[in-house]
């Protein structure tokens, strides 16, 4: 493969017109994209760049929510291109899908007449057969499982892959040892297979997060993205937060002063093994989305200026159970709180995050995924708290390596161990 | 005879477990008793149960080429320092031979302590190759007859050699093909091997290998080494010749740690 | 096999104090390897630190150790180290011909064992200066070479049965292994157990490297792993990218000087002597030696099982204290800080009030409890 | 593992004697088990030693490679092997049933189907191994076999394939299915031995079973103390008689134990859905026969891109159902998904079973009931619910607080004005109802392998087992 070694010296404007014109070269083209480097506005204007040229697109997104968001997004760029959501039966289009005007849902490809962009989940695109695209956009693709592309390669003639590999991996409930090292091992991402087979197909970076405020993107990419790196598309002074009302000197206050006030802020618990759903740590969390709302929140960017309102704020955790149980602990329902994995892709301006490996005694595999902590930590534009029980250093210290190692399968970066300890020494100087 | 046989098993039973209690205690001299007691009961089982009294499988064939002849045999048609494995497998390819690496042992020594006693009583000696040290090369067996050239290990001397005794045993084995009605299947399965290891020597693994490509194969890539290769062995001939005696040029000059533990046997 | 022995000019005097009149075992690149089974154990590294026999003392103490090898795998490793080796490395230089790209001419070999052992290291350190330096006619292959590793103050030898091997100034560490590759797959705990000690390796040939003078990251981080292809004999070479094992092992190297912290808790008359008689058997009575390692913190969890001498002994100290700890790390920390299985089970049937902070897994016990009681009834 | 197991696990710790986790088996045994033990070489990958089969306990089989550096005498024994192994599978292809398929002709299915039931997951790599180099093997040419040893290979390969075919029972490990049913005072880790994991169960814990001078591994590998001053010394013997016997010590503790196992697992009833999934086994096993009657190749090395993301798919819907029907066979696997709060159980206090929804003609019967419970609830209303006391019956969260958890039947009311009798609980009766349920959507089609997309490498080269498989040295 051929990565643009001198991408983080280039602008995102110059890599998107690269790809652009890569397009018609190769028979794939990979962009790797760090947390809000402007995925979905490439990917919108690939589709309209290849539907000017009067050629039919396929565009594969991984979820429901993917996709009618994609719709919306290059209907309300381009409103006179025509696009088809293909759609399984149980499917329900939302409301602001049957209102956009170029766009007709179905859920057979003859129902759609013939649009210029025709868009559907992976899971979707599995079930057609009979007709090749000579176009077709992935979009998250290192989320998807390689079976997956599998099922749906042959629709297209030539792709364009979209994706952050620095997320959570593709998984599956068995045990897929007997695959490893295999170049077509099922359980790995689309782009890695495709990569295997095609190492000629270039690769590009998007440079710039425009999500990840100046205090974030160095922090995230060089836990999570070392080799590769990335930029904030804003610089220090760029974005604010504000909170109306004064604190009372809590240390839920103190926290969110110190995140307003530097981008980050880690709320320290005493030290204590705790079972998954530690009452303390939930409750912490919620006072903390309580205590944010409550205070006034104000975020000032390059968009302007707005309140923090209870939709752009979320709260993560690893755990369903912890979810459920943060959930439970009575927050306003506008407030998302889900786990990693459903975060992935989504942007707000405030998150709250129960670290992994808070109250623990040993990590396992699962909560050392880089990916996971990646997910967690850079879903805001302005700022992130976490909570987490003291000790953490210790459990990563105390943890023991013995990870098998397969034969011909290419070592994963970062390490989650490395990843975990590169967040924890940045968030220790905002400890509260 | 059963209630003997049932005693004796018990015991053997017995036995075992005590010694196998003992070695997981690192209780070596219990062990060792044990064990030979061990070995007595056993003995007496298999006397029971056997119709045949137990030994090794076949008495060995009254040997009339000594261990030492089949090694010069072999040494002989190799014409350089070869290790003992490759020296059994030629013996046994070539010259019906029978013996083991495990005999191949104790006979440099043998060589050393039979010369000093009487220098030059024998009409050839198995020696040592010496290294860059001019020490005994481990592991590496030669002929007093050859040149001191041929003795001397340099870099790339091991390489060197393998491609000798490769064109050795190929052009053997193409003569015994001549002469034979089927190959020989050790011959064919060690030129195989051999084959494998030699850049062009072989066409992937299936068919048996050709005596004439294998040579051919293997004097290209000699071509390459030779120069250095005897310049290299033609400065070390030279430093053995004016630094070592009779003794050591046979069979190496002695290292400090050699020295040592010549010394404490 | 590898031995090692240790520079005289040890640590901290305390190490010395917990050790006695026992001489220090030696670290071999296995020991080391496996100094990242349980780095949270402040037994294990107290004992390590010290250079304590830990089989020894596991035996002494009445719980010898679980492990031991085959004299039918011992036979087959030698052997085929061996066949990889001979005809001056007929079977390697192939391999790396294929795997990559050696250039016919590059055939030089050097047997570092052909010198004596006192001079060994120097002659090590001589080739690879050489060769580092771009000398032309520098060799390819180094049998044997005998590398240093500085491990918590001290200087460890290791005498790899591996080879190094260079190619345009660029070094290789070459492991043989006895492990089957069946249809390019080997067992993976086989594999990283290989890859944590050929990374030993090229973290020593770093170091040397280093002091040299030269680039250390002149050695690569791709071992060349050499092991028996399916069921035959004939080795086969593999890649291995040993960086994240590269990174583990830096981690419990630094780690291993921060000993000074656990030293400084322990009692002053502390000490793990095992006071070998004339035949080095250990004649301190084994409970006097018990108690003195009862008094340091051991981490028991059942993988110790497979890594560990002590394993038995800790287990058995776990029994006595009813731990949680039997059941392993799994079932530990699903129990949040209940550390004792009498106290988890009086949560469960109400029997035990809970104490502060405990009220969720009692809870979450209790429900767990009415549940199998309801289903059992 | 749930906080369920690991409690049972600790009052098994605390009381000195394995704890259930099943009330019902969830695998099926076989009326004619074959035990099958064997031991391998150490050191070497897959050198055949000894093993010990049959399906009588009182006669047990006992073959032996009593030089096993001899790649003759590995195949000699593989050929005795097969002389046991191949006459057992074969029995059960003579008794068929026809099976009708919708959209593909019907097929007979063996109406049984063998059983080998191994000590542990080592004896199952060990046969997958030794079929693996065994299948390629050819009959004739420069190194011939027995003729029934490639055969042998293919089956062995088979049944070490399906052991990780979840829910399978074709080739069930002693230890596995024993740790589904019961929690021992140990670690999973200490589990792996047979013997410590059947002390626990029956006579309560011993030491002894780690002592391999008491308990002989179960195998695949030897212990190393009996290598070094028993096996290697008896093999040195040259005596055939010696090597037998000393293996047979170790063989024969371990076959009393496997038996042992077998009529512990007997003594609990069969779970509800074990007679389905072992029907799959035997469609499966039908399959593989047919497979070889038609004269196909043996199974490739590794599996193709399509061919892995089909048994991928397979494995994972297998998997889903497996867990699923446990839950609905046994009430002790539900607690674990009442524990977490994805079910729930209680006593009915209220119905309305003639509630309905819609009008005129989409007027659909819809019975509400209250279940009271303790458990805690974590569903949000509206989950589409299922329940074990009737399976084929759909229903739907509507509200839950305070204890008491309101479920509109959804599915499986039929057409009817008003319910059939049973239909609906009845107020006092026990009821459980869960998130989780059993229907799956097919699997989307794949491409054939000859249409493998450039994206996973494209077609592939059509495999042809060659001269390089049969000749492969057994070293």
């Amino acid at each position: 493969m051929t990565v643009q070694q001198d991408a983080d010296t280039r602008s995102p404007e110059q890599v998107i017109a690269d790809v652009l014109a890569d397009l018609p070269r190769h028979r794939g083209v990979v962009v790797d994209s760090p947390p809000g480097a402007g995925k979905s506005t490439l990917v919108v204007r690939a589709a309209a760049h290849i539907a000017a040229t009067g050629e039919p697109l396929m565009i594969v997104a991984q979820t429901n929510e993917q996709v009618d968001d994609l719709v919306t997004r290059i209907c309300d760029k381009h409103p006179r291109l025509t696009v088809g959501r293909l759609s399984a039966g149980g499917y329900v289009p939302p409301r602001r899908l049957l209102d956009l005007p170029g766009v007709t849902v179905g859920a057979r490809v003859q129902d759609l007449g013939d649009p210029d962009i025709v868009i559907a989940t992976a899971d979707k695109w599995a079930w057609i057969s009979g007709r090749v695209w000579p176009w077709a956009i992935v979009d998250e693709a290192y989320q998807m499982r390689s079976d997956k592309l599998l099922r749906i390669a042959g629709l297209f003639e030539r792709a364009l892959f979209v994706g952050d590999p620095g997320q959570l991996d593709p998984f599956s409930i068995v045990d897929g040892d007997r695959w490893s090292g295999l170049s077509w091992d099922p359980l790995q991402s689309a782009v890695s297979v495709l990569l295997r087979h095609n190492p000629d197909l270039p690769v590009h970076r998007l440079p710039v997060s425009w999500r990840l405020p100046a205090s974030a993107a160095p922090v995230v990419s060089r836990a999570f993205y070392p080799f590769t790196g990335f930029r904030s598309g804003t610089g220090p002074d760029d974005r604010r937060l504000e909170l109306a009302t004064q604190g009372m000197g809590t240390v839920h206050d103190r926290a969110l002063e110190e995140a307003a006030r530097s981008g980050w802020a880690l709320l320290e618990l005493p030290n204590r093994h705790t079972v998954r759903t530690d009452g303390e740590a939930v409750q912490a969390v919620a006072l903390l989305a309580a205590r944010l709302l409550q205070r006034g929140a104000v975020a000032y960017s390059e968009q302007g200026e707005r309140p923090v309102s209870a939709d752009r704020i979320a709260v993560g955790a690893a755990h369903r159970d912890q979810v459920a149980a943060i959930r439970n602990a009575g927050l306003p329902p506008e407030i998302t709180v889900d786990t990693a994995n459903r975060l992935q892709g989504r942007e707000y301006d405030v998150t709250i995050v129960l670290h992994p490996l808070s109250g623990r005694r040993d990590a396992t595999a699962f909560h050392l995924e880089s990916g996971r902590l990646c997910v967690l930590a850079s879903r805001h534009r302005h700022a992130c708290v976490v909570v987490a029980r003291a000790g953490i250093a210790e459990l990563l210290d105390a943890h023991p390596s013995a990870e098998p190692v397969q034969l011909g399968v290419p070592v994963k970066f970062p390490d989650g161990w490395e990843a975990n300890q590169s967040v924890l020494e940045h968030l220790a100087a905002h400890r509260v | 005879m059963s209630d003997r046989l049932d005693d004796l098993e018990r015991r053997i039973d017995e036995l075992r477990s005590a010694v196998r209690r003992a070695m997981r205690a690192r209780d070596t001299g219990t062990a060792r008793v044990l064990r030979a007691e061990l070995r007595h009961a056993e003995r007496a089982w298999d006397a029971l149960v056997s119709t045949v009294p137990a030994g090794p499988p076949e008495p060995p064939a009254p040997r009339l080429v000594t261990v030492r002849e089949q090694v010069h045999q072999a040494l002989h048609l190799l014409s350089a320092p070869a290790q003992p494995r490759l020296i059994v497998a030629v013996s046994g390819a070539f010259f019906g031979g029978t013996i083991r690496s495990a005999q191949l042992t104790s006979l440099r020594r043998d060589e050393a302590r039979s010369f000093r006693s009487s220098p030059y009583g024998r009409p050839y000696y198995l020696c040592a190759a010496l290294t860059d040290r001019l020490s005994p090369a481990r592991g590496l067996l030669t002929l007093s007859a050859w040149p001191l050239e041929r003795r001397v290990i340099g870099p790339l001397s091991p390489r060197v050699d393998f491609l000798t005794c490769a064109i050795a045993i190929a052009t053997a084995a193409a003569t015994a093909a001549a002469g034979a009605a089927a190959p020989d299947e050790r011959a064919t399965r060690l030129l195989a091997g051999l084959a494998r290891n030699i850049p062009g020597g072989a066409d992937g693994d299936v068919a048996p290998p050709d005596p004439e490509r294998v040579a051919a194969a293997a004097r290209a890539e000699l071509a390459v080494h030779a120069e250095r290769d005897t310049r290299d062995r033609a400065e070390l001939a030279q430093r053995a010749t004016s630094q070592l005696g009779d003794v050591a040029r046979l069979f190496g000059a002695a290292t400090l740690s050699t020295i040592v533990k010549e010394e404490a046997r | 096999m590898s031995g090692l022995k240790r520079s005289t000019s040890g640590p901290g005097e305390r190490l010395a104090a917990l050790r006695g009149t026992t001489p220090q075992s030696p670290h071999d690149a296995r020991a080391i390897a496996a100094l990242a089974a349980n780095p949270g154990c402040a037994r294990r590294a107290l004992l390590d630190g010290a250079g304590i026999d830990k089989d020894a003392a596991a035996r002494h103490l009445g719980f010898p150790a679980p492990f031991g090898q085959s004299p039918f795998a011992i036979t087959r490793g030698n052997a085929f180290e061996s066949l990889v080796k001979a005809d001056g490395c007929a079977e390697l230089l192939r391999m790396l011909r294929e795997v990559l790209g050696l250039p016919i001419a590059e055939v030089a070999y050097h047997d570092v064992e052909n010198v004596g052992a006192h001079l060994r290291h120097a002659h090590t350190r001589a080739l690879i200066d050489r060769a580092a330096a771009g000398a032309p006619g520098a060799g390819t292959l180094y049998d044997h070479p005998l590398l240093s590793l500085e491990i918590a103050g001290s200087t460890a030898y290791l005498e790899p049965d591996v080879v190094a091997f260079q190619l345009g100034g660029r070094f290789h560490i070459v492991e043989i292994k006895s492990f089957a590759v069946i249809d390019g797959q080997a067992d993976p705990s086989a594999v990283a157990a290989a890859a944590r000690q050929a990374a030993v390796y090229v973290l020593a040939l770093r170091a040397l490297l280093e002091e040299l003078g030269h680039d250390p990251l002149k050695v690569s981080h791709d071992v060349v792993l050499v092991c028996p292809e399916n069921f035959a004999n004939r080795p086969v070479a593999t890649l291995v990218d040993v960086r994240r094992q590269l990174a583990v092992l830096r981690r419990q190297l630094t780690r291993m000087t921060a000993l000074d912290r656990l030293l400084d808790d322990l009692p002053e008359d502390l000490t793990f002597d095992l006071a070998p008689g004339e035949d080095g058997l250990p004649t301190r009575p084994p409970a006097e030696l018990a108690d003195a390692l009862r008094r340091t913190d051991a981490r028991y969890a059942p993988d110790c099982l497979s890594a560990c001498d002590l394993c038995f002994f800790c287990r058995d100290e776990a029994r006595q204290e009813g731990a949680s700890d039997l059941l392993g790390r799994q079932v530990r920390d699903e129990l949040g800080g209940v550390a004792s299985v009498e106290e988890a089970l009086g949560l469960a049937d109400g029997t035990r009030h809970p104490a502060e902070g405990q009220e969720e897994i009692a809870r979450l016990l209790r429900n767990a409890e009415r549940l199998r009681k309801e289903c059992l009834a | 593992m749930s906080l369920l197991t690991s409690l049972a696990r600790l009052r098994a710790l605390h009381e000195g004697v394995a704890q259930p986790i099943a009330t019902v088996r969830h695998c099926h045994l076989s009326r004619r088990p074959m035990v099958f033990i064997p031991l391998k070489l150490s050191g070497e990958a897959a050198a055949p030693l000894a093993a010990m089969l049959g399906t009588d306990r009182d006669r047990p089989r006992l073959l032996v490679v009593t030089q096993p550096r001899n790649r003759d005498q590995r195949f000699a024994w593989a050929a005795e092997l097969a002389g046991v192994l191949l006459p057992y599978v074969e029995s059960f292809l003579a008794d068929t049933e026809t099976v009708e398929r919708r959209n593909a002709d019907p097929y007979e299915r063996a109406l049984d189907a063998p059983q080998l039931v191994v000590p542990n997951l080592g004896a199952v790599a060990f046969t997958r191994l030794l079929g693996r180099s065994t299948r390629f093997r050819r009959t004739d040419g420069p190194y011939p076999v027995p003729e029934e040893v490639p055969l042998l290979g293919r089956w062995l390969t088979y049944l070490g394939e399906r052991a990780s075919y979840p829910g399978s029972s074709l080739m069930p490990a002693a230890t596995e299915e024993l740790g589904r049913h019961w929690a021992t005072g140990q670690s999973g880790l200490e589990d792996a031995n047979l013997a410590a994991l059947l002390h626990w169960i029956t006579d309560g814990p011993t030491d002894d079973a780690e002592d391999p001078l008491i308990w002989p591994p179960a195998g695949p590998a030897t212990d190393p103390g009996f290598d070094a001053e028993v096996l290697a010394p008896a093999i040195d013997s040259g005596s055939p008689e010696r090597v037998t016997e000393a293996l047979r010590t170790q063989l024969e503790p371990t076959w009393r134990l496997m038996w042992r196992a077998i009529d512990l697992l007997a003594g609990l009833p069969e779970g509800a859905s074990v007679a389905q999934r072992w029907e799959q086994d035997r469609a499966s096993f039908s399959g593989m026969a047919a497979a070889i009657a038609e004269g196909g190749p043996p199974q490739p090395r590794r599996d193709g891109a399509v061919a892995a993301a089909a048994r991928l798919a397979r494995m994972e819907r297998a998997q889903a159902a497996y867990d699923v029907q446990r839950a609905y066979d046994d009430p002790l696997v539900m607690a674990e998904f009442r524990l977490t709060g994805e079910a729930f159980a209680g006593e009915v206090v209220e119905t309305d079973p003639g509630h309905t929804e819609g009008e005129g003609r989409s007027r659909k019967l819809r019975p509400l009931v209250v279940v009271k419970t303790d458990d805690p609830v974590r569903l949000p209303a509206g989950t589409a619910l299922g329940t074990p006391q009737r399976r084929g019956q759909g229903a739907e969260l509507v509200s839950a607080a305070g204890g008491l958890v309101t479920v509109k039947i959804t599915k499986g009311m039929g057409r009817g004005r008003t319910p059939a009798p049973g239909a609906v609980p009845e107020v006092g009766e026990r009821v459980c109802y869960t998130s989780l349920t059993d229907d799956f959507q097919g699997s989307p089609a794949l491409p054939e392998s000859e249409s493998t997309p450039w994206t996973h490498g494209g077609p592939p080269q059509e495999y042809v087992p060659n001269d390089d498989d049969a000749q492969e040295e057994w070293s």
